[in-house]
């Protein structure tokens, strides 16, 4: 912890970034919260344990703090490989983030100034689903279709339109969604039965072979709906078809940007 | 077109086919040019490629009241835009797997690769997927979502 | 369980305009003549200079223009537009006996009363001359009751001027001053109006600011920079009137979009004086 | 009016039946996960009243997420007609609301009977039972205190019940509605005798002064700092104004086919960058900031100088709901400090 408040100072009193994103304490005890560290004292008040999950890279394509000036952030795997993949769609640059990559085990921390060193450190964290993730994906997976049908309208029943979800998917930066476009309007605006579940597809298929699983969607949700598992679904088909696998490299290319003369399906006629 | 046949008061399927302009639509024309028979329940929407055959559409086509989707174009190797339909292939692959977790019946989504010269594995196509999804009867599950959850 | 309903009517259904005419003003503008289906709404309704609706597009939605037809002109509103967003580019696509939804009339007035007796100068630019032709017209229709009137009027080109008939009606006037401008290389080789940008073709004009009201309304930076050219003509703040545009959806101070801090322009506007525009927290 | 009595809890069972015979539907706090939402029950047994707070608000019975104003048919010619049908909601009973979400329709009313009265709104009230349960425990986020009601607050309801042993309420039968509702089933309401409601409310601390925080967040307006640092985390999620039980801003939608189509209301929010945008492409609220200061200014200002009352009834959801912890009480603690430092 000490490693990376004296790591922040640094960054920021030698003038190498001007505001860096990290977490501190919320509003409870169960919370942490992003912190926006703009003066090396400030570092006093960042904290680093099992509370910090969210993603904070969504921050590094927000209009606001990207005016804050050169960025450094705190980034537990699962943001580094957002930053990765974000790299890899051109939404960021090499050198235009420092990140401060904290391991697995939530202890060291290491200053990342470049995306070679980024992918190198992505490299040593096996991504993938937990095991308890897997067990709930296979608990669904082993409905009849009815029972998946009936388990996701009434899921998605609840939805209201708020767009959580999108708004705290790091992935999710385009500046009009498809759901804004009204000519024609694709996506029904208004949260009925119809519009959720489109509403739903649309936004797992967008993230098919992109979506990092930090599950920060699901935890935005308001509802409760669990829709990373959507997205679950597709970042394990993604890797069983195609050995696909979302924020391993700046350069690649994601599972529907390429394909393979021989990818193999049992279903096209 | 009803969803039932007029003389006998079946069940007849609506369906709908997204085809290629350059492959599958030929084929079809083809297949319509040697009077090959093949059941008329289908509805042919041609657009250039595979690759531009966003899924939405499959899904919009469930909305509009369709019992059965075809998707079909060119074969691997063949596209007119070269790559096209390896792209829509990936994208079919995961949207098909994406369809089946929502729960929504992939027995009626088909997916094929008919040439301009494969008239008659036009005509057996829109058969099959015909009969099949007589079978299943009418996508009541999807039909029933038009106007739920409006207070 | 029945429960008596009661007699509260549905404010958010329109009256059931047939489109009568079409006139297209410029490109992608268009003024609709509307009349009512029903015999029985036209008689009961009225409006008074200023007032905006809401005109829907069946199947599209509803979208936020003024009136912009006169209230002395009776059985009939008229509208013109610009095709830019889904709704308008649904009207855009109607045409003459088509049926389109019109709610209204919203919002406060220009107080025209108030102004009997005194000279008054209208400056707009572009696509903000029809909120302010409802007025011109009424004031024209009763010219007896006000002074000189002056019509200063831009656009970009030639060809955005709206109401090009209208205008030439105008200029022939004796009892209007007409002046029209269009921004530097927007001329064509017989144009015969100003050539300039809208603020500096109001101080050429110089009208006097004695006895005078001035109507203002056009992009805000073309009132950014007029206002302090009337201001050095002598207006006050009080007397120089504008209407604001903010985005609606209800029309009536419920749907919380048009609201510039605690005034919403769809209750308190959207005919506002520059005094009252000053109180205003700089957010529209 | 007010009349107070005792049910035993268990008896709640017996009201459920007899309000479902009566031909009502009865929304109620349901647990869903962690949380728990207003749905719709055919038994007191589906009902959990163990959370603090719902996370949805009762709002949906006065005004649903999503409802048809108008239905109309295309015809020959370009010509439309009204597709009409009486508007008739059902009658519904609300149980377990806590009494800030009771006091939430006077804020909604305001606006939706603001000059232009607004039929759905009104009809669906009309036909609403407000059946509180007062409050005996509270959370950090809780501030009804702070914005004038209070955990035992009777305002809003029509009945409201305060647990007052294990095995009973005392229940407060405030309206007319409240007693069409004992009317089903007098036998299971009794006599009050001398039970006190206040020992076992929880105890919700003032947080701020309303009052001061009315008269500060005004000249902090041009403050744009302010806004800014507040607003920083912001995702602009409008997750905050969709549990909001007082949130009554709306869109509205067309969708149709060639046959005909519906208009339709939907929730919106203030905290997203198209809810103002104009098609021209200017937005004058084009940063978040402004957008975070509409919010609490409509809340904290606008709402009392155009309805005369608190547009918040301090049940601390935007608090819980919000993706990114921005907490509401906290930043209203600074802005009232902030304008009285000037």
């Amino acid at each position: 912890m000490e490693e990376l408040k004296n790591k922040v100072r640094e960054l920021l009193k030698a003038g190498t970034v001007q505001a860096v994103i990290g977490y501190r304490a919320g509003s409870d005890e169960k919370t942490a919260r992003v912190a926006f560290v703009r003066q090396p004292d400030e570092a006093d008040g960042l904290i680093l344990d099992p509370r910090c999950t969210d993603n904070l890279a969504v921050y590094l394509l927000k209009p606001e703090v990207k005016l804050l000036g050169k960025l450094a952030i705190v980034a537990r795997p699962t943001t580094a490989r957002t930053i990765l993949q974000l790299a890899s769609e051109n939404q960021l640059a090499d050198g235009q983030v420092i990140v401060l990559g904290v391991s697995a085990d939530g202890k060291a921390v290491v200053e990342l100034a470049s995306f070679e060193a980024l992918e190198k450190f992505v490299g040593q964290v096996p991504a993938g689903l937990t095991e308890e993730e897997k067990v709930l994906l296979a608990k669904i997976e082993g409905m009849s279709r009815e029972e998946r049908w009936a388990f996701w309208q009434s899921e998605f029943a609840r939805c209201i339109k708020c767009y959580a979800c999108r708004a705290a998917c790091p992935m999710c930066y385009c500046s009009r969604c498809i759901v804004e476009s009204n000519q024609p309007q694709w996506i029904p605006v208004s949260p009925h039965d119809e519009g959720n579940l489109e509403w739903h597809l649309v936004r797992a298929m967008h993230l098919a072979g992109r979506c990092l699983n930090c599950g920060f969607c699901a935890k935005a949700c308001p509802m409760g709906i669990p829709l990373n598992l959507l997205t679950q679904r597709l970042a394990e088909e993604a890797k069983a078809a195609f050995g696909a696998v979302a924020g391993g490299s700046a350069t690649g290319e994601y599972a529907l940007s390429m394909f393979k003369a021989d990818d193999k399906e049992g279903f096209i006629r | 077109m009803e969803n039932d046949n007029k003389a006998t008061g079946a069940f007849e399927p609506k369906l709908v086919a997204f085809v290629c302009n350059w492959c599958t639509y030929v084929g079809a024309d083809l297949a319509g040019t040697s009077r090959l028979k093949y059941a008329s329940n289908v509805r042919v929407i041609r657009l250039p490629c595979t690759g531009r055959i966003d899924f939405m559409l499959i899904l919009k086509a469930f909305a509009q009241g369709m019992d059965g989707v075809i998707v079909s174009g060119c074969h691997p190797g063949d596209c007119h835009y070269t790559v096209g339909n390896y792209h829509a292939r990936r994208r079919w692959i995961l949207f098909r797997s994406l369809l089946d977790f929502a729960g929504i019946d992939v027995r009626r989504v088909h997916f094929a690769w008919v040439s301009a010269a494969e008239g008659a594995k036009w005509a057996d196509l829109v058969n099959k997927v015909s009969g099949e999804v007589r079978e299943l009867g009418p996508y009541k599950e999807y039909q029933g979502l038009a106007g739920k959850g409006i207070a | 369980m029945a429960v008596a309903t009661s007699n509260i009517p549905n404010i958010y259904k329109p009256y059931l305009m047939r489109i009568e005419k079409v006139t297209v003003e410029a490109p992608g503008v268009r003024t609709f003549r509307l009349v009512f289906t029903n015999p029985e709404e036209a008689e009961k309704f009225t409006f008074q200079a200023g007032q905006f609706a809401e005109y829907s597009s069946f199947g599209d939605g509803e979208s936020t223009f003024c009136i912009a037809s006169s209230p002395t002109r009776k059985g009939y509103v008229e509208c013109t537009f610009r095709q830019a967003g889904r709704v308008t580019s649904g009207l855009a696509s109607k045409d003459v006996g088509d049926v389109i939804g019109f709610r209204g009339p919203y919002g406060n007035t220009f107080p025209l009363e108030a102004w009997e007796g005194k000279n008054i100068v209208f400056v707009a630019g572009g696509i903000a001359l029809p909120p302010m032709r409802c007025v011109i017209w009424n004031v024209l229709d009763l010219r007896d009751k006000y002074k000189d009137v002056t019509i200063l009027y831009g656009a970009r080109t030639v060809a955005d001027l709206v109401y090009k008939d209208e205008l030439a009606e105008w200029d022939a006037r004796p009892d209007v001053r007409l002046v029209t401008t269009v921004d530097p290389g927007g001329e064509t080789p017989d144009w015969k109006g100003q050539i300039g940008f809208v603020p500096a073709v109001v101080e050429k004009a110089a009208p006097s600011a004695e006895n005078s009201i001035a109507v203002v309304c056009g992009p805000p930076i073309m009132i950014k920079f007029t206002l302090p050219v009337l201001s050095k003509l002598g207006f006050k703040p009080e007397n120089i009137f504008t209407t604001l545009e903010n985005r609606m959806k209800c029309g009536v101070g419920k749907c919380g979009r048009c609201n510039v801090g605690k005034t919403y322009v769809c209750k308190d506007g959207p005919v506002f004086t520059f005094a009252q525009v000053k109180e205003l927290p700089p957010e529209y | 009016m007010a009349e107070t009595r005792l049910i035993r809890k268990d008896a709640l069972t017996k009201l459920f039946e007899k309000t479902r015979q009566s031909g009502r539907r009865i929304l109620a706090p349901k647990a869903k996960g962690e949380q728990a939402f207003f749905e719709e029950v055919t038994s007191f047994g589906e009902v959990c009243l163990d959370h603090v707070q719902t996370r949805s608000s009762a709002k949906e019975a006065v005004f649903p997420k999503c409802e048809a104003l108008l239905r109309y048919k295309f015809g020959d010619k370009g010509a439309v007609s009204y597709d009409e049908k009486p508007f008739e909601p059902p009658v519904t009973v609300v149980f377990g609301t806590r009494p800030c979400d009771a006091r939430s329709l006077a804020a909604l009313r305001a606006v939706f009977n603001w000059d232009t009265p607004d039929k759905f709104y009104l009809e669906r009230e009309a036909r609403t039972t407000i059946i509180s349960v007062s409050c005996t425990k509270a959370d950090s986020d809780c501030f009804c205190t702070s914005v004038g009601g209070g955990p035992g607050d009777t305002a809003g309801s029509d009945i409201l019940l305060t647990p007052v042993s294990d095995k009973e309420y005392l229940a407060e039968i405030l309206t007319e509605k409240g007693q069409a509702i004992v009317a089903l089933a007098p036998e299971l309401f009794a006599t009050a005798g001398g039970a006190q409601k206040e020992p076992h409310l929880a105890k919700v601390a003032v947080q701020f002064d309303v009052n001061e925080l009315a008269k500060t967040i005004p000249v902090t307006f041009n403050d744009e700092k302010v806004w800014q640092e507040q607003s920083l985390a912001c995702l602009g999620c409008g997750t905050c104004a969709y549990v909001c039980p007082t949130c009554a801003c709306f869109d509205i939608q067309d969708e149709a086919n060639r046959q005909g189509g519906v208009r339709l209301r939907c929730w919106d929010s203030c905290g997203f960058s198209l809810f103002t945008l104009h098609t021209s492409g200017h937005n004058p609220r084009h940063v978040q900031s402004q957008r975070w200061r509409q919010r609490v200014m409509h809340k904290f200002s606008y709402y009392l100088e155009r309805q005369g009352m608190l547009g918040c009834v301090g049940c601390g959801r935007c608090s819980r709901a919000c993706p990114v912890d921005m907490n509401l009480v906290e930043h209203l603690k600074e802005l009232a400090l902030h304008g009285r430092n000037g």
